[in-house]
């Protein structure tokens, strides 16, 4: 890879490439280390992190849908402790960005672990204040914008790193909620989170996921979080990470021309688990196919108006 | 062991009873790393309908020829896809994923139900020259090919079905005492449906004899990074059938 | 088919079947007329109809996305004086139930065509409060509480004829907007309309619909609506009918298992022209197959909480 | 005329040129009822990827044989999907879609550009045995395989390309005005490019001799039911491209 075309800054975290691996769809990262050089990943965002170690929800946690899935993993993870003492250590012999990825179930909670994962190791925190598959706060914060701003305000208060606020599509207005996170401090914003959904075995009568409803991701939300990027791309100045149905380089042009200025990449690494590196290969193509010299130059291009 | 996406070229992909059928890959990387009880995470049709990558079992491999095959039955859409892949078309595929067996033992009993019995197969022909038996359940008679196909490797085939009509009728778990009491197995290895499993592994311990169980769950990653397939372990640490299983010891999980 | 499987009264509309056609996916019925024995249909409901023509959205209308489509018609209808005059009249040779999809730009405007479509020959009116393709009103209304149940108020006044609310998934709580309504006097609730959506294409760094954003449609949303008749079921009385990425009989038992009274087809008219028909006979076939009575049976079935 | 579904089989997918074939389904019922200037709306793949239905003109028909042709550029996802079809697999069709030609006219001037030279090459078949000249517009002599394909048929074969490989160089815009100046032709039947058909009709207008343009916009129900198709008409009336088209007299259009 030519070094200069990708490398992009968001909010002071500096990557490679434009790149993300989205939250809970890549471990910690080294599962896919026999795929993927995570030193030539954007950056990671580990699983959804919580203060206590979670067992998550119990029955089936994923259904397919068409051109999609719907999981309800329910922040199944070690908690903060585990990740700082055993986890975090044997990721720093990447070159990449740590983004951790937090959720709480009160303000307060989400102050103290942003405060535990204040270390060396850790390039910044992505609050996940749109879990759908947590009972407690989760989404609650995420379809408010006061509750919202409170958190993004809690957890600034207690680090120093970055802060990006991850925003649920679950709600009326997108932009009102990009507003409330930018002004409560958000260093930049990521979106979308999952869809609410619900799949029913006809077979059974029963919901597919034991937790009766889960989160809709894949290429079937791609529309939903294109414009949902371009939406907030107009009403923030904060950098933004869009995500929603990514599978390819062309997906991942769409979001940068919507006003994203970097991009994450979820269930598309089930599908292909190299298809971090070779979206990162293919915008590069692009780019060179156009003459243009740096990624940048595709943020927010897209042509409104114009016959 | 590192694993691998290949794209394998389709051998032979032949029906071996109703809606049953064998899939025959060409995959030299895949032969030499598999273990028994492994399985291969494939992509069917390049498209997003199905999206994701379907889990099989590898219930055969051919070291020399290079060759691994996984015996699968049609459920859904995916599977009815796979079904109609033809010779010489390529499949997408990731692995060997997964822990294996275990094969340190001097006279197993592998004990299979359904589709249970695919990843045996392979178990079987590793276990061998070691005197390999085998007690198998199914539905009914129709379900009994994988008689056949044991029979050329295993010294003993034991037969439960539900109606009786091959074998003993009743359940592998009403059969499981008295072949435990007489045949002085030393290691039980299991493969079916949980209830199955459960009560398996229930019995071998009554007996003393350490049992491992293959668990199946939905997997989207197949690789551990997205906990679809977790599972309740005994210790208190929930389990990723993916990548800490699909076999685990039975204390491990139940 | 025999006759007494199918047959379902929604809030007085009887129909032959449980099986409708989604507004704006089938004209005004004839159009389909080569395909489908009209008389086998549970209902039409007819493209949105407003008191004035209008010529809907110009440049490109439609966009395909995995497993979906956006659509920025923007409401092209000839009005409800043509519908009057011309069409509806060329209706009657059919016997199966019209109902008429409205939309106005004020309160007052859903009141004046309510009271003009008040004639034999119109089973019922179901409220469009959800058209995100329209800049002032549409989706307005259909994303507020207030606006959308002054609008069914109103029309309840206008008309004798069952008034059936249609709501927009593009809100933060369904449940919310379908207590609103109810309580405003609504006869019926239908939803999904679509999710607000975007594409751009990465060649030409344009909007790929003329009017930027648009509705997304077909399996792809299907996880969605699901969810939301799930969750509109569990909160109100009236009857729901079930639409989003219905494209076959187990589909369409999905939403009835959910608790939808009956179902609307769209985008798959598109796909195979037969498929209302189609769906009705394979929901009863399922029926058969399980020993069951009548559709009802399936009724808000869904088992929650049962292992 | 009533419209149908059908599953057609597929008797040849040809390539006629780069990115471009020649699809041959058998369907007495469409052979029969189509006519020229109308469309099929072919489902590629039973999958929800893609999803909607593609609008192909009709290019050529043998009522005698029962087959329907259509000509067609891979763009995208279903038109390369389309290309993968083997003969015997078949393909779902809805048609004969769509108003066509009107072919009350003495000595006709077909011009078409692009893949608007598809439904020309049926139009020209009918008009036979009537003189028909067509003048015809590509980017290159890559394109101009379709001068192979209407030599066989038409009296006199008009070429212009931009780079004048092959015929005059320039577009078919400038050539146009000379021909109808001579020509003495009595209709104009154009496809192509909507700011071409524009110039055409315009140009036609000048020389008073009645033009018809056949236009193409995204559809999704192919029928008159969604409005996805619309364009605006000369009387202020919407025109569907689907049903009132897609052949339209110019003056109902531009
Ligand atoms: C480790 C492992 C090994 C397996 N080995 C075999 C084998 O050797 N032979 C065989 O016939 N089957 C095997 N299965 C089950 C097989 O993966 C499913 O039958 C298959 O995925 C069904 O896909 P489908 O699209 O046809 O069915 P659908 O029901 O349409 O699938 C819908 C979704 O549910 C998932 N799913 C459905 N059934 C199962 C299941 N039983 N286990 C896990 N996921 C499921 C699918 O992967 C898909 O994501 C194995 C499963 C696992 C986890
Ligand atoms: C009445 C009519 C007749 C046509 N006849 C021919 C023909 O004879 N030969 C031929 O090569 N092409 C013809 N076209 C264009 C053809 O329909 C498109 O090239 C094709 O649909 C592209 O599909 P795709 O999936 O490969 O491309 P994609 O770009 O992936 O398609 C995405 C979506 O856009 C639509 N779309 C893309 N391009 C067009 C287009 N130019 N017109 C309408 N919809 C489009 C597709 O239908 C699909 O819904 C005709 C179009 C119309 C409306
Ligand atoms: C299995 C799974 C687990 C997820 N876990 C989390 C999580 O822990 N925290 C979070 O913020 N988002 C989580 N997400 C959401 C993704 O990070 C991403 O926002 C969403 O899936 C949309 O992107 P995609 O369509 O590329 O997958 C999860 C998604 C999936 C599919
Ligand atoms: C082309 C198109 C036009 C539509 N027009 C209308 C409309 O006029 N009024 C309305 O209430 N809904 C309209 N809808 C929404 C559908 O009625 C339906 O709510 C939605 O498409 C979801 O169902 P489906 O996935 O089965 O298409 C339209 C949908 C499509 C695809
Ligand atoms: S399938 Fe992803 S963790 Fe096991
Ligand atoms: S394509 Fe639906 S109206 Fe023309």
């Amino acid at each position: 890879m030519t070094a200069d075309l990708l490398p992009v800054d968001i909010a002071g975290i500096k990557m490679k490439t434009p790149v993300m691996t989205a939250s809970g769809t890549f471990g910690f990262g080294m599962e896919y280390s026999d795929f993927v050089d995570l030193n030539k990943i954007g950056a990671v965002v580990v699983k959804g992190t919580t203060l206590m170690p979670r067992s998550g929800n119990s029955g089936v946690r994923i259904a397919e849908t068409p051109a999609g899935m719907l999981n309800s993993i329910g922040l199944e993870n070690p908690g903060a402790d585990e990740f700082l003492n055993y986890i975090l250590p044997s990721l720093s012999k990447y070159d990449v960005p740590i983004i951790v990825n937090i959720a709480g179930n009160t303000v307060e909670e989400y102050g103290e672990i942003a405060k535990l994962l204040d270390v060396d190791g850790v390039a910044g925190l992505e609050l996940n204040i749109s879990c759908p598959n947590v009972k407690q706060g989760g989404i609650a914060f995420g379809t408010n914008c006061n509750s919202a701003a409170s958190v993004v305000d809690m957890v600034k208060k207690n680090t120093r790193l970055p802060v990006i606020a991850k925003l649920s599509p679950n709600v009326t207005d997108i932009t009102e909620m990009a507003r409330a996170v930018e002004a409560a401090g958000a260093d930049a914003i990521s979106l979308i989170n999952t869809l609410l959904g619900m799949a029913i075995d006809v077979r059974t009568w029963k919901p597919i996921l034991g937790n009766v409803v889960g989160g809709l991701s894949g290429p079937a939300v791609k529309p939903v979080a294109v414009r949902m990027v371009w939406q907030v791309a107009n009403a923030v100045k904060v950098p933004i990470i869009g995500m929603g149905g990514i599978m390819t380089a062309e997906d991942a042009i769409e979001f940068l021309l919507a006003g994203a200025s970097a991009v994450a990449v979820g269930t598309a690494n089930f599908v292909n688990p190299r298809v971090s590196m070779e979206i990162a290969e293919g915008i590069e193509k692009y780019l060179l196919q156009r003459g243009l010299t740096h990624v940048g130059q595709l943020i927010g291009k897209v042509k409104i108006g114009e016959a | 062991m590192s694993k691998l996406v290949v794209q394998a070229p389709v051998l032979k992909n032949e029906t071996i009873s109703n809606l049953v059928k064998r899939l025959t890959i060409y995959s030299p990387e895949l032969a030499g790393k598999a273990v028994p009880g492994q399985f291969i995470h494939v992509k069917i049709a390049d498209s997003y309908h199905p999206l994701l990558r379907r889990p099989l079992s590898i219930s055969d491999v051919d070291v020399a020829k290079g060759t691994v095959s996984t015996i699968y039955r049609i459920v859904g859409h995916g599977t009815a896809l796979l079904a109609q892949l033809k010779s010489d078309e390529v499949l997408d595929c990731m692995g060997p994923l997964g822990r294996g067996f275990n094969l340190e033992c001097k006279k197993p009993l592998l004990v299979g139900g359904g589709m249970g019995l695919a990843p045996l197969v392979f178990l079987a022909q590793r276990l061998c020259p070691r005197p390999v038996e085998i007690l198998m359940g199914g539905r009914s008679e129709q379900e009994m090919f994988w008689s056949s196909i044991y029979s050329t490797i295993c010294d003993r085939v034991h037969i439960a079905t539900d109606d009786g009509s091959v074998g003993q009728r009743g359940f592998t778990v009403d059969l499981l005492p008295e072949l435990l009491e007489s045949g002085n197995y030393d290691m039980v290895y299991s493969c079916g449906p949980r209830p199955m499993l459960e009560k398996i592994a229930a019995i071998a311990k009554n007996f003393a004899i350490p049992c491992q169980v293959s668990l199946e769950e939905h997997m989207a990653c197949g690789v551990g990074a997205c906990l679809s397939c977790t599972c309740a372990g005994k210790e208190g640490k929930r389990k990723k059938v993916c990548t800490d299983g699909p076999v685990f010891w039975a204390g491990e999980v139940f």
